[in-house]
């Protein structure tokens, strides 16, 4: 019981979590914007609904825990890769973002020119 | 767990997903609808898994498995397309 | 359960409809990638573990590359 | 309540087979009908999944947690469908094959301008 509580309390919060970087995906401005929102946020809120679900039922832990470590591995590689390949073929930012540190890196100057 | 908690759960997951395709609908470029598409990736293999404990059978689980290794193929080919053309 | 299950089937009638009325094909491709990855999960509503597997395996994967590779040989926008 | 359930999926997949037609018979671009195609098949494999549906069943699967075979959906469309998954995968595969090698005689994608240069 202890633990079916437990479980319920970690589900929901990863629940609240995934429901919040949704919200960020559709409400921020930007592209990079929506793509921080919506790699961290969905990160944390998967591997705490994933664990919740095998705290309550302790059976499942270890292939609960393998499709954490899964998404926990792969969901940042494409995050990074579409970030990444949107600032190369020259998506801009906002005009409220204050600073772009990527501008003086070599490889993005190179592909603007 | 009773059939309230299981209905709230599901709902704020199914508004998740309602979230991430509007976006999907309104995104000015193609990089905003494939990060769209990825995040509503990512909160269904949490859906699946959620449902996989409501339904009550374990064999449920290897859906959410081959979710979590290969939906990230898709995005990696689209960030390769919008790099330089594959 | 019967309010999630319209629910998604609405949302995968609304990304096949924007399937069919964007002119940019790479938006087409990802719109026709979320029609395959609700169609997975309701045939995971409908007790087909198999099918949702071999569907999301497929359809959100290895169909979008696919697409995308053709894409890459033949010209983006629908003119 | 339940047979509500199985109408939202019927909706669903002739929903899906209407605007797959649609796209079809309406667009003009090849990769467009292509993915138009898609989604059709998407849509016959979800009426022939819903047609087996059983509203108090589980997954026609056996396990060591004692599930009876009076209490599962039907598995013979499951098996028709698993088989047309991948058989679509390859259709689909040699349509885009045949588009590209088009675009690359006729330097175009349009229906109508590569019906003009037949002989």
């Amino acid at each position: 019981m202890v633990l079916l509580v437990v479980g319920a309390v970690v589900t929901g919060a990863g629940i609240l979590f995934l429901f919040l970087g949704s919200l960020g995906v559709f409400r921020m401005p930007d592209v990079y914007n929506r793509l921080q929102a919506g790699t961290k946020c969905t990160t944390l809120g998967a591997f705490l609904t994933i664990i919740g679900v095998g705290i309550m039922e302790p059976a499942w832990f270890w292939k609960a825990l393998a499709i954490a470590l899964f998404i926990l591995l792969t969901n940042p590689i494409s995050n990074h890769a579409l970030g990444r390949a949107s600032r190369k073929c020259g998506v801009s930012l906002c005009d409220r973002s204050a600073v772009d540190k990527t501008k003086s890196f070599r490889e993005y100057e190179k592909e603007e020119a | 767990m009773s059939e309230t908690v299981v209905l709230v759960f599901s709902g704020v997951i199914g508004l998740a997903i309602l979230l991430c395709l509007l976006r999907l609908l309104r995104g000015p470029t193609a990089a905003d609808r494939a990060v769209a598409a990825d995040t509503a990736c990512t909160v269904t293999t949490a859906l699946l898994v959620f449902m996989g404990f409501v339904f009550g059978r374990r064999v449920y689980l290897d859906v959410s498995l081959v979710y979590a290794v290969l939906t990230f193929i898709g995005a990696v080919a689209i960030a390769r397309f919008l790099e330089r053309g594959i | 359960m019967i309010i999630l299950v319209s629910l998604l089937v609405l949302l995968m009638l609304c990304a096949a409809i924007a399937a069919l009325v964007f002119r940019d094909l790479l938006a087409a491709v990802i719109a026709s990638c979320v029609v395959s990855l609700l169609a997975s999960i309701l045939f995971y509503f409908l007790h087909a573990p198999d099918v949702a597997m071999a569907e999301a395996s497929i359809g959100a994967a290895l169909v979008t590359a696919i697409f995308v590779i053709a894409l890459g040989r033949t010209r983006r926008y629908e003119e | 309540m339940s047979f509500l359930e199985s109408y939202a999926y019927y909706v669903g997949a002739f929903g899906l087979i209407l605007i797959g037609l649609l796209v079809i018979l309406v667009k003009r671009n090849l990769i467009k009908i292509i993915i138009g195609l898609s989604i059709l098949d998407t849509g016959v494999n979800l009426f022939l999944i819903s047609v087996g549906y059983l509203a108090s069943g589980t997954a026609p699967i056996f396990s060591r947690e004692g599930i009876d075979s009076g209490s599962m959906v039907d598995p013979v469309p499951q098996a028709l469908v698993l088989t047309a998954i991948v058989i679509g995968v390859a259709v689909l595969a040699l349509a885009l094959g045949l588009a590209v090698r088009l675009y690359q005689n006729y330097g175009t994608l349009d229906m109508r301008k590569i019906k003009e240069l037949k002989w």
